[in-house]
Parts: C-alpha cells; structure tokens; sequence
C-alpha cells in the first residue's frame, strides 16, 4: 500500500505560474478553472492518490505555496 | 505646425530634442523617466544619432561631459535618485562652461522614496546642488507641450551661455500624455568651434583645453566671476513666467509651478466662478527666479500662497521676492501625493475668506 | 502526518511581490531555507538592492535594509565590520550589480569582505520594464536595445564570476542554476555553502543564479526557463570558478 | 463647462488602459482637451493596472482625480476599489465576466455589466474585451463619437493588421448593442 | 581638561571623534582633507575600531550608511567634489533616519576648481544637497578648537534625532594649527538597539528593517512629517551662534561664519579702536540657520552685511531673516581667496561711514 | 649636425610639473613621441586624469580635457562618438582607474569604445600625499595603510591587465615598464601600437604601464626603479594580456 | 597689542614648516595665541613650500596674512617673491649660502643673511639649517624664550633620537651666537 | 677618427634626478655644482667627446631636457 501523502496548495500565494504542474512527474496538478484574489488560476491537486511526496513541486515553486505532509 | 500628436511627456521631449538637433544621449534607466531613455534607444539610430545606455548615472553626466567638450548638442536624463549621482559632473559641466541638458523627471523623495510626482528637488536644481559656486538655468514645464517646447530651449539657452540647463519635470508630467505639436524649425546649433575639443587645424598654433582647475584662487576668482558674468546676463533675458487670471487685482495671489501649477489653476477657475479672485504666477524658469514678476503680482493682495509638491522650498524664493512686503503661506504636500483640484479648491478659499 | 516541505521560516509570510512564475521567488525561497536550516534567521542582516527584489526586506525574516541602486556591496562591507557576529548578505539583479554597482562589487570581492553576494542574472532591468543589462546576450532585444543588442556597440555580455575569479581574495565563486528543480537543488547546496563560509568567516561568497524574467522577456514561465537554458547557459555556463577552501584542501 | 473624468482599470494584460487611449485620443481628434496617465510601476507586477482620462471643453487642470464621472472595471478588485469613487450621476461599466455587480449600489449611479470576455470570445479574438467596453463606453456616455474612435483604429491597424482592425470594430459594435438594449 | 596640544585642524577633529566614541571611519582621499583620513588611518586600528579606504566616495557614504544601520558612531569626510558624489547616500540616510557624520573640509569650487579653503558648499550643506524633501543639521567651525569640539556634538545631535550631521569647514581649518584641548569626557551613545540592525533576539516576533521605500504617497508623506517634527525639534533645541561686539548698538551688523568670521573679528576689532561700532554675528549651525538671532542683532542697524567666501550664498538665509527690516549688503570672495583683515576693515569702514 | 633626439612636438613647452625622476614625464614623452610619429597631434584629444597627472592639459600639445576622477573613460565615450575622426586617449593613474574609476574602466573596456588607455601604475596616490591605491603591494606602507598593506583586511593589489582580459570585447591589454631605458624602448612600441590600433578603429586598447612615485616612497629616483622592478614587476608581470590583433592573425 | 607674523619658505625638504611650527608650539606654550598655516598641495611638487605663523597676545583672527613682520627665506626665490611684503620695521632672515642679498634694500626692514648650510655642516647635520634659522631669528625677534623651544625640541627628541637633539640645540646656539653678532 | 655628437642639457628643463647619469654607458654625464632656478643641481656633459649618441639618456629623461645632435 502507497504510503500516505497530502499536498496543499495555499491560494493566497499561488499566481498560477505552472511551474509545479511541470515538475511533478505523477501528473497530479492542474489548474483550477477558477481565479483567486489576485487574477490567477490557481494549482490544484487533482489526484492526492498518485502523489509520491517527491517535493519536486514544492523545490519548482517560486512563491512557496506548497506544502507537502507525510504519514 | 504638425498634426497633434497624443504623447506622453517623456516621449514627447525625446522626440522634440532630437527635432531640435540632439544627436548625442547618454542616460540610465530609472522610473519614471524610462520613457525617454526607451524612446531615444528607439528613435536616436534612425536620426544617425549616437544613443547609449550607460553604466550609471555618474557615467552618464561624465560620457554628456565628453560629448558637450565636442560642441555636440547632448543630452541626458534622470529621476531624482540619479541626479543625486550626477551632481559632481554637473558642477563640472558648468565649471567648464559647456552646454549640456539634464531633464529631472523627478519621482518622492528623499531616499528611494517612491516614483510618484514631486518637487522636492527644487533646492537641488535651483542652487547648484553640486559643489562650489554655479547656477544652472532650471525650466519648470507644466504640461506634455510644454515639456517638449522646453527640450529645445534648453539648447538653446545651453548654448548662449555655455551652461548646463535643467529641465524640472516630475513622474507625472513624463507618464501622462497630452497633444503635441512640433514646429516645423527649430533654432540652428550656435557655433562651438571656437573653444570645442576636436577642431584644431593642422598647423593652429593653439589646442583647445577644457579644465576647471585653476590652482591659484586669484585665477578661480576670476573665473568664477566671469561665470557669474553670464548669469546676470542669463537673469536679464531668459526670466519667464505665465500671469494667469491676475489682470484684475486678486485677493490672493498663488506662486506654483509646474504640476502643481496645473492644479492650481482648476482651483483658480472655480474659485473665479465663485466670485473669489485669485491670480496665478507660474515661474517657468526657477533659476533665475521671477523676484521681481512675483513682487509685482503681489500688491496689493491679502496673501501670498506658494503651492508645491514638497515640504516647502520655491517658498523661500517667493520670501525673498517680497521681502517681507506681504504675508505668505505655505500649501504643500510631501511623498508624491498630488492635490487634487477641489482640495486645493477649499484651501485657497480658507485664505481667501 | 508528518511535514516534509512547507514554506520556510526564512521567509515572511508576506505575498512575494514577483511576477507568476519569476525565479526571484526561488531564489529566496532558497536563501530563506539555507538561513532556517543553518539556525542564524537571527544573526542574519540581509540586503534588498534596487531592483525588482526591492521589497525583500518584507520577505526574509531576518533583519534587513534596503540600500541605494548599486551600492549593497558597500553598505554590506559597513554592516559587516560592525556586526561581525552576524552574517550579512547582499541580493542583487544583474543591473544593480554589473552595471552601476560594478566597482563596489569588484573591491568588495577583493578585499573578500566576509559577506555573501546572491546575484540574481535575468539578462534585463526587470524593474524598471526591460532595458537592457549588462548580462543582456548578444543579439538580444531589450526596451533600450530595441534592434537586438549590439555588441559591437555597447558590449558583449558580462561574466561576473569569470571576472572576480581573476582576484585572489575573493573565497569562493560559484555560478548555478535556477531552471530545473534538479538545478535548484544543486543551487540550494551553494547558497548553504555560501552562508556556512561566512559563518567561518571565510570572506566574500558570491553565489550567481542564472534566472528568468518572464514578463519582460514576453515569455510564459516555461519557456522563459527553456529559452534561459538554451541561450543563458551556454553564455553564463554554471560552475564553481573559484573555491579557496577546496584549493587549501587540494594543496594538503 | 463639460468636463468627462474617466477611470479604466484592471489585471495587466486586459487592455484598460488601450480603453483610455484611445477615448483621449478622439477626443484630441475632435479638438477637446485630453489628458491620459497611467499608473505605473513597480506596483504593475501582477496588480492591476488603472488609466485617468479627462477629455474636456477647456484646458485640463490637474489630470489626476479621486472622483470620476465614468468607471471601467474590468475585474472585480477594481469595482471594489472605485466604484465607491464614482460622483453622483456618473456611470460604472463593468466586466460581467469577472465582477458580480456590487451589494449596495450608490443611489444616482448607473451600473452597467457587460460580458465583456464572452462577447469578444463570439466575435473570435478573446482579447477584444476592452474594445468591447471602448464601444459600451462611448455609446453610454457620448464622450466621443464612435466615428472618431473607429477612425483611428483604422489608421492604427488598418496596415499593420487587417484582421484584428475588423473584430476590433466589431466588438465595437458589439459592446454599443449591448449598451444600447441593456441600459440601465 | 588635557593640556593643550597644538594640531590641525584635520587631526584634532579626528582625534576628537575617536575620543568621542566613533569607532567606524570610511573614506577615500582628497586634498584638503587628507590628514583627517590619514589620522583615522593610524589611530584608529589602536583604539580597535574600524578604518578602511573605501574605493570611493560613494562607497564610503554607503559603508556609512552600513555602520549607521548597525548603530555604531560612524564617520566620513571629504572635500567638495567627493561630497557631491556622496549626496544620493547622504539623502538615503536621511531618509532611513539614521545618525551618522560627514566632514566637509571644503576647497575651491564649482568643478575641480582648487584645494584652497571656501564656503562654496553653503546651499549644498543646508538644503539638503541630495534628491527630496529632508534637511541635515549643519555645524561651522572657525578654529581648530571649535572644529574638534564639533565631532562629539555632531555625534549627540546625530542621534538623538536620528540624523546626519554635516560639520561644515574648509581647507584652511584642516590645514591649519592651534592649540586644542580635549576634554576628559564625553556624553555615552544613545542606545539604538530599538532600531538597530544585528539586535534581533531568538524568537523575537519582530525583525528590524531600515527602509526609505514607501510606495504609497500618503505613507511617504506621513515619513516626511515625521522626519519634519524632528526638524522642528532641531530648530527648537539646537541653533547656535556667536554675537561678537553686540552689547552696544552697532552701526553695522556683519553676518559670517567659519573662517570668513574669524577675519572678520580682526576687523571688527581693528573698527573698534578707530572708534567705529561693528557686531558679528556668527552663526554657528548653519541649518538650522539662527533667523531670529540676526534678526535681533540687525535691530537699529544701519546695515546688515554678509561676507562669505563664495559668491553669495548664506546671503539668502539673512535676507530671510531679515524680511525687508533692514538693508543689507554682500561681501564675498570667490575662488579660494581669504580676505585679509585690512581689506575687510576697509571695507566694512566704507559701509559704516 | 642633425638632431637625433630632442624634446617631442607632442609635448608643450611647458615645464613638467612631477617631482625629479618621476616616471610620470616618460610616459608623457612616449604619448608624444607618438602623436608626432604618428602625425595626429592635430587630430588627438586627451584626457587628464585627477592625479598628479592633472596638468597634463598643459603638456600635451593635443586637444585637452581635465575630468571628474575616476570617470576618464566615461568622458573618452562621449568624446570619441562625438568625434570618431579623432583619437581619443586618457592618462590615468591607479587611484583614478583602478579605485573610484572601476566601473567607468571595465565597462569602456567591455563596449570596446574606440580609444587608447594610458595606466600609470605607481602604486599609490602620488597627487594626495602617499596614500594606499588598488596596486599597493602586499604590507607596502602608504599614509593610509600606515601599518603596511594588510591583504586580508583591504584586499590584494588589483591587476587591472589580468582583470580586463577576462572581457571577450577589449582589444588590445598590454602592462609594460618604465624602469630602464631598455623597457621604456619597449614600452614606446606598446604606445604606438595602441594609437595605431585606435586609428584602424578597431577600440579599446588599455597599456598599463609599471611606474615609480619617488617622493611618496620616501626614496631617490634611482632607487625607486630599482625597489620597483625588485617588488612591482613580480606582482604585475609585463606583457600582452590581449591582442585581437594577434588573435585574428594566429587563426588565419 | 603685540602680534608677530612670520611667513618661512623654502624648497621642500629644507624644513621652512618645521620652523614655523617650533615657534608656534613654544608661543602656546607661553600662553600666547598662535596660528600655523601651512601651503599645501600641488604646488608642494618640486616647488617651494611656506607657512604662516603668527604668535599673538589675543586671539588670531586671520591666520593668512599678506604682509608680514619676519620672513625667513631659505631660498632664493623665496626671498625674491616675499621680500617686497615684509612690514616696515621687520625683518628679512635670509640664507646667505642660498640667497644674495637684494638689490633695492626695503628701508626699513633689517636684512639678516646667515649662512645656514656652512653652520650646519660645521655641527656637522648639513640638515639642521632650518634649527640655525630658528635659533637666529628667535635671538632676533624674541618672539619666544629659546629656552622654551629648546625644551619642546628635547621633549620631541630626547627619546627618540638624543644625537639629533643635541645638534638641533647647537645649531639653535650657533644660529643665535650668529645674529647677535652680525645684528644689521 | 670618431663621429661628431652633441649633446645639450635644458637646464630650464632639468630636475637633477639623475637617472640621465645613470643612463649614460659612457660615464659622459655628471651633476653641476650650482642649483638651477627650481633649486635642483643641473646635469651637465663633462665629456662630450666619449658620447657615442646612443641617445639612452635622453631614453631616460623624463623631463625631456635632453636634445642630441650628430654630425
Ligand atoms: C541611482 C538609481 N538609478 C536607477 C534606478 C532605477 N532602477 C531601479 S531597479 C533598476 C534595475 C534593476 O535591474 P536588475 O538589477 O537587473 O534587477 P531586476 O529587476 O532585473 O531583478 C534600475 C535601473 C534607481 N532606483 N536608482
Ligand atoms: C571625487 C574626487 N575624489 C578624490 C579626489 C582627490 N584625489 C586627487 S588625485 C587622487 C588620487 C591620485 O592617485 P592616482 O590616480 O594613483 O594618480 P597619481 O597621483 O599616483 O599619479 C585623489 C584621491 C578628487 N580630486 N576628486
Ligand atoms: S510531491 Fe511530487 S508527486 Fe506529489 S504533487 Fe508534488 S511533484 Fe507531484
Ligand atoms: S509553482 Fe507555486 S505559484 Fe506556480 S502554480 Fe504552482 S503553486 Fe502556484
Ligand atoms: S519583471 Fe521580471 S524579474 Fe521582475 S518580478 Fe517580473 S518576471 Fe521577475
Ligand atoms: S608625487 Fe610621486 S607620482 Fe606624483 S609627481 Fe611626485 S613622484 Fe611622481
Ligand atoms: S647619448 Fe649616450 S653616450 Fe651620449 S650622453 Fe647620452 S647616454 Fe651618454
Ligand atoms: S634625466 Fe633629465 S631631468 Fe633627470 S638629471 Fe638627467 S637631464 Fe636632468
Ligand atoms: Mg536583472
Ligand atoms: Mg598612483
């Protein structure tokens, strides 16, 4: 059994620059359809299942949006 | 006269300069004068002028100094941080006697401040805010035709008397745009050849020099009283001014310039449709300053207000135009904040009751 | 559950003010990381340059100040001989640094002032809307270089590290990477390394990040970050030009 | 005395201050007095940006103001922020596509939303919101003649991009429609 | 009290200043101020401070600002041209509100004019010669007593209002000797660790930030008045001046500081045995300029009379202070010429007959 | 009898105002001899520096300019795109180039500006009485390093030859000596190849030239050549840092 | 009132400053006001180097003067550019192994030639002319008791380098022994 | 018989540094006794007869004081 992982992603900092969504090798990221207070779409997890917790998201993203927890 | 063009300020002066003949701009970039550096990248190729960005400001003034020895109609530009920086070159610039224009888009001050519009570099650019004894002539533009008009006359005043001449703008004058129109001519270049580096003939018996060491201070005195030789003479021609609205006597008469000015003049019109009359005496040139204009549009009113975009500055210039013949008071505002038309508004009629 | 990477105390929790996708925010989060980790966010004074990083005195936690255009290598210099207690370092674009900061960069490095230098290469004055920068690449258009720079006319682009190499003073001089998260983490170890020599008093630490400006360049951030590895890298190749503590390793 | 205070504001990259520009500039072509100035600076980095257009009868005074006759807002941050600004008898036009219409309303303003991104998308060029809103602008307020704007459009594009010079002046169109059935 | 030691003028204000607690110099050279440099350069490693030859002067202004932020007692000095390089620096530091001293050892200007003494500097040292609205508190000698005695009350007034100071001299008073004490103490720093840089404490909420950046106008308008308030304190609490023969009426009132004061003493004197009633007021801060005190001294005089050595600059400041009261008369030597005490008594003798 | 040797055209009649034996007055005479040679006195503009070389406007019968300190080349930029007929040439010493002048040298060296460097290395500040300059030798004592040159606290003496050549634009770096009549001969073909250079338009071409300031080091001038080449020559070792030239004839 | 102005020049080298500053320490140290102002700068460069030193009962105002009461020329352009300022009743000490006496004698200024190098030699320190001038022209003038500059000089010296100290006090004597018998 | 040369100091010129002296392969230069007008001890040619013309003195002159004439 894959061991448990969540990964958050805090809108408040989040400009939608889609860095993560290019680093994560699970494809576990998108853009979500809405904007946030700042004017972007911000990331999302669609897929927590898939996510491995490699941190690459969290090493890409230039404003720290992202946070990662293990079990 | 050309079609009207809608330009923004900094643009609009780049391009009058080159019309009027700049072939040389050195400068460096820095909000909000980006403009006019970006605007001359662009157009001063095509002229077959020589553009360059350069290191800093202090190269900047140093690369005009070169140019303005060659008897090159030169220019640079800055905002309020950079022409801190060219201070020393400036000093030497009018040390040296040569021609040369400085555009001040100045931004909030002191420090880095902000980039917002203001006036806070008055003292700066009308008592030679290098080292030792100069002037520099200072023109105070109040709207984008203005600014552009300035960009030749500043040659040209560069040029009579062999100065450096500042153009006083602020970030809003340069980012706004307005119409424009460009003359058809402009003035010729006066000709440098007689003390320009660069034009010794084979066989001259004498090289030009250009130097502001004068080691024996009977020499420097000398110098410098021939330099202020030319300011007089600069004091009896090129003083300008706009009257506005001071035909009939005013209660109070407002001293501004500039972006400040411009406000000032919404208030005047509405007060006028109140029935309060208030005059406007605009200084163009701040140095030399209008002591007399100012002294003259002040009889007989109540009070002299002087309005600025700073903490308090050309008001000594007004003070010492009047020498005491009159109240004054200062209306200012510091960091950049503008006033808008109904503040001042409501100010000027708290005097005026 | 347990937290494996959250944002890092180094940082405030301010909003960085950079552009979507900008490797300025990388860049700190790295510093940001490197001062939580080494436990000196306290002994830490920072320097914010004029530059699009000029508010990052809102965002490292630790002390900081924010200094005229150029000049950090100065006031760092006098921050450093007063507090030398304390680890002090400068953040500064390729403009500040190259251009108008030149000569207070090159002594600084000389006298190996005991501080850490991150430059930050995007190849353009970023703040001030895209004029052109001393590391601006050959044939490449900037809002002051409108025809593709000339570098003929007003130079080749400047390769600082090459530059400081040739001093001897000067402690260790790396150039790194920020376009992969593979680069970041090699990055990361330089920027840690960076500190932890100031913190042994080693001297001047200059640690070059070749970075992106997507806005000015008009690019979105992932194909600025394949145009800088294209074009930026081969120019600015990463790399350790100097490392005096490996040199006296070598030599024992 | 006919003096006409425009706001345009929103994210960089949706055109506001294009609307300003080219409002100014036919009123400069129909002999008014403009002004135009932008905001600018370091606070453009992913903020939004805002636009203050006079056009007037008589010389312009101060080309800042803090109270506008006409707001355009085409994001939500920006109707929060002026819409309060906006004098009595004035006029909001807003993006419908980003901003919901506010809760309280002012009394004697007329607020106006257009699917600013939804009319520009039917027309083929996603962009074209903000000329869109120069055409609900201009038909709601008469500050200048449509004929003027559209004539400088046309010396701007008409070489340089046939294309984008036609769904330009459609969306025009478009937005003066919409402002003509759905005024408030 | 020490004994007496006879110094120039360069050293003893060194001297002073390390005496007083400064333990941070940054500068680079230039005659006529070179002593100072070469002093701190040999003193100060042995009273375990910090000297380093910055690469410049701007450098130098910025190491200040550095060792400002930190806190510490911190000097630098130049002479003209090197100051003008420094005014961008010295603006941020008045715009981060941090004590800090320049030396101005002024030479001959404007350019590079010469290394002989002058008071060229005057508007450049008051109105604040950097970019915005801010002022410096600006201290002139006219011995090397006075000079020395300067540096630890530059230091007191630098930070109990957060400032920079400028000490205001010229090559005359650093190149000369006189007999100097030193006092045996001097007043303790003022703690800065409430703003200090390098303070933070482990797990304390707060970091410290020194910052001239406030992009909102209002917010930077707000810095100003505060940075104003302090002015006003400094105008209540700090102006100093000398009234030299003022006890009984004079005919003529001469106004002049530094150097130019001390001839003029001479020449008051040498008036006073040939029976004619000359008073000197000397003002002693510069900024803020002691208007009230010359007002009052100008009370029943025939005449008020500046004499500078430039070419007209303090002027100003007494016309201020006079506002039309009296009639007033500019005295002045450019270049780098001292009057000497004959001169200026024949002078001034034309002026009171 | 005809004339074998006799004071250059290129020089004024003015009397050279350097202390007895001080090297200053053959650099002076190689630059002349040079223009006369070259025949461009009437089509050369000079710099002087701030240094003891201030008054060189008097000695050189060219057109003259006396400048800021430091800024020498930032001057020569705008003189010679103002006049890309005439030659343009600074003479500079070590404070003005290599101290307050370092951002000014590298960048003209950088953009390759068309004009000819003249780098008098002396090792201090002649002008200002003796104090410490970039190129004060390691424990070297100077009136501001009264204790001698402490490397590790004020950095290392700048080899501004090394440093520039780091640059791909400059054309031409050169450090000769002036310390026997057999090295000035050399150094006279290094002056006039770099005018040359400069007439072929082919920009930057930086000759540093390895001086002595008797006065300041306190010894007769035979002594000063002597202590120089013993202690100046190893640190700053003579000989072409950069030809362009060379390097376009070596690859065709 | 009882000032005394003494302007010294030399070439560099010959030690005119010392002279000056060896007055003006022993004034101070007699509780008289006393100013030293030396020439500096560029002109220093193989040029000749002066320094003004006035030694008062009352406060210096000027320390520069044109006209002075002493002029000690250690050279002979120093003596061609000063001679002619020297006060009505002054006094002119000149170096006779440097200077010829002028031509056109001032009238009423003494002019007192001492052979500065030949008496150094003899003390065998050819340096210690400028310690001859002192000692002569303190004889001459009185300006300070040599007896307190013979003390400042021991203080300075006597540590440091006690050979010097003693030539430098001969050399004063010998100076003075010198004017007292040649007094013009 | 050997070649005619000339050689003349420009005492207006001379600082007395001596490096001319030192230059001189010939031993043909020498200081004079008297001071010139700038006080310094002029360099004279006390054999005009061995100098050879080579010229290193003037090479070495930095005053360029030194002119030399063949036949
Ligand atoms: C003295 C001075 N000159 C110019 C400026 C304007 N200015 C602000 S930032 C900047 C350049 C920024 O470019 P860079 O250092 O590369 O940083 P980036 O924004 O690219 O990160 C300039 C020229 C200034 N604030 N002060
Ligand atoms: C802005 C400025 N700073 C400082 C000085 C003072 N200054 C004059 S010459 C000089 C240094 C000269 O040294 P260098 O360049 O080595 O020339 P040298 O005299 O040794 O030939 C300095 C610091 C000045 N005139 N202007
Ligand atoms: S931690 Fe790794 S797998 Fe999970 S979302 Fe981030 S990049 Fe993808
Ligand atoms: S990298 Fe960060 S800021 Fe960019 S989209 Fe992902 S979470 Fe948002
Ligand atoms: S302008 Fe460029 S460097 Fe600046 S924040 Fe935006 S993307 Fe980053
Ligand atoms: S001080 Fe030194 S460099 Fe200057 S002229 Fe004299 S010897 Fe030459
Ligand atoms: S030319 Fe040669 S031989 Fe003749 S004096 Fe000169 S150095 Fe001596
Ligand atoms: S080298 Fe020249 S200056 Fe020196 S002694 Fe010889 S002739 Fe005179
Ligand atoms: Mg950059
Ligand atoms: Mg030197």
């Amino acid at each position: 059994m894959a061991k448990k992982t969540r990964i958050t992603i805090d809108e408040y900092y989040c400009k939608g620059c889609g860095l993560c969504i290019d680093a994560c090798p699970k494809g576990s990221l998108a853009f979500a359809e809405r904007l946030n207070e700042q004017g972007y779409h911000p990331v999302e997890c669609t897929d927590q299942e898939a996510c491995t917790g490699c941190s690459l998201c969290y090493v890409a993203c230039p404003d720290s949006a992202i946070t990662i927890e293990k079990e | 006269m050309g079609d009207k063009i809608l330009m923004k300020g900094n643009e609009a002066v780049a391009e009058a300069a080159i019309r009027a003949g700049c072939r040389h701009y050195y400068a460096y970039p820095i909000t909000p004068q980006s403009e006019l550096i970006e605007y001359m990248a662009r157009q001063m190729p095509l002229a077959g002028g020589t553009f360059l960005q350069a290191e800093s400001e202090v190269a900047a003034i140093n690369m005009v100094l070169g140019a303005a020895a060659c008897g090159m109609r030169v220019m640079t530009s800055s905002s309020s941080p950079g022409i801190s920086l060219k201070q020393e070159g400036i000093s030497y610039i009018a040390a040296c006697r040569l021609p040369a224009v400085i555009v001040n888009v100045q931004r909030g001050g002191p420090g880095l401040g902000n980039i917002a519009p203001m006036q806070a570099d008055y003292f700066q650019a009308t008592r030679g805010g290098g080292h030792g004894d100069y002037y520099t002539p200072v023109l105070s533009p109040s709207s984008v035709q203005e600014f552009a008009d300035m960009a030749p006359l500043a040659f040209e005043i560069a040029e009579e008397y062999r100065t450096p001449v500042v153009i006083f703008a602020d970030g809003m004058l340069g980012q706004m745009m307005e119409p424009v129109v460009f003359p058809d001519s402009y003035a010729p270049q006066k000709d440098p050849s007689a003390w320009a580096l660069g034009c010794k003939r084979e066989g001259e018996f004498c090289n030009h020099i250009i130097n502001s060491l004068f080691i024996d201070p009977a020499v420097l005195d000398q110098k410098t009283r021939e330099l202020f030789a030319e300011y007089d003479r600069i004091r009896q021609n090129e003083i300008r001014y706009e009257r506005y609205n001071l035909d009939e006597q005013p209660s109070i008469l407002v001293v501004s310039t500039g972006t400040a000015a411009r406000v000032v003049k919404s208030a005047v019109d509405a007060l006028a449709e109140e029935g309060i009359k208030v005059g406007l005496l605009r200084p163009i040139t701040l140095w030399p300053f209008p002591y007399q204009a100012v002294a003259e549009a002040a009889r007989g009113v109540k009070k002299v207000l002087t309005v600025e975009l700073n903490m308090g500055q050309m008001e000594q210039d007004v003070r010492l135009a009047l020498a005491g013949s009159c109240e004054t008071a200062f209306v200012g505002k510091a960091g950049g904040l503008v006033f808008t038309p109904e503040e001042l508004t409501e100010i000027i009629r708290g005097y005026a009751s | 559950m347990r937290i494996v990477a959250k944002r890092t105390r180094g940082l405030t929790s301010a909003r960085l003010t950079y552009c979507p996708g900008c490797l300025h925010g990388v860049a700190h989060r790295l510093i940001g990381e490197s001062m939580e980790e080494l436990g000196i966010i306290e002994r830490a004074i920072g320097i914010a340059p004029v530059g699009c990083a000029v508010f990052a005195y809102n965002f490292f936690s630790c002390d900081m100040i924010q200094v005229p255009h150029g000049r950090a290598p100065a006031v760092a210099t006098g921050l450093r001989r007063s507090r030398p207690d304390c680890v002090v370092f400068t953040y500064q674009g390729d403009g500040d640094l190259a251009a108008i900061g030149m000569a207070e960069t090159v002594h600084a490095a000389n006298r190996n002032e005991n501080i850490t230098v991150f430059f930050i290469n995007n190849a353009v004055y970023g703040m001030t809307g895209g004029q052109m920068a001393p590391t601006t690449l050959a044939g490449m258009k900037a809002t002051t270089a409108p025809y593709g720079r000339d570098v003929e006319d007003t130079g080749g682009p400047t390769r600082m590290c090459e530059l400081l190499a040739t001093l001897e003073m000067p402690w260790f001089i790396t150039r790194v990477s920020l376009l992969s998260p593979k680069d970041i983490l090699k990055a990361k170890k330089a920027v840690k390394k960076a500190f932890k020599n100031n913190l042994d008093k080693k001297g001047f630490q200059f640690v070059e990040m070749i970075s992106t400006c997507p806005t000015n360049w008009g690019m979105d951030p992932l194909r600025a970050r394949e145009w800088a590895k294209q074009e930026m890298l081969p120019v600015f190749p990463p790399g350790v030009y100097k490392d005096r503590g490996a040199e006296q390793e070598d030599a024992s | 005395m006919s003096t006409t205070r425009i706001l345009c504001a929103g994210f960089g990259g949706q055109g506001a201050l294009l609307i300003g520009k080219l409002v100014a500039q036919a009123g400069m072509m129909e002999g008014k007095h403009v002004t135009w100035l932008p905001s600018y600076g370091p606070e453009m980095r992913g903020g939004t940006a805002n636009v203050m257009t006079v056009v007037s009868d008589r010389p312009v005074g101060s080309p800042i103001f803090t109270k506008m006759d006409v707001l355009v807002a085409l994001n939500q941050p920006s109707q929060d922020k002026f819409a309060p600004r906006v004098k009595a008898g004035g006029l909001i036009l807003s993006n419908a596509s980003l901003c919901t219409p506010p809760s309280e309303k002012a009394q004697d303003v007329k607020y106006i939303s257009v699917p600013l991104t939804e009319i520009a998308e039917r027309i083929g060029n996603v962009k074209a919101g903000n000329m869109v809103a120069v055409g609900a602008l201009v038909e709601l307020t008469g500050v200048v003649g449509p004929e003027t704007v559209k004539h400088d459009l046309t010396e701007m594009l008409e070489k340089k991009n046939p294309k984008l010079l036609e769904q330009n002046l459609a969306a025009m169109d478009r937005g003066a429609e919409f402002a003509r059935e759905h005024q408030a």
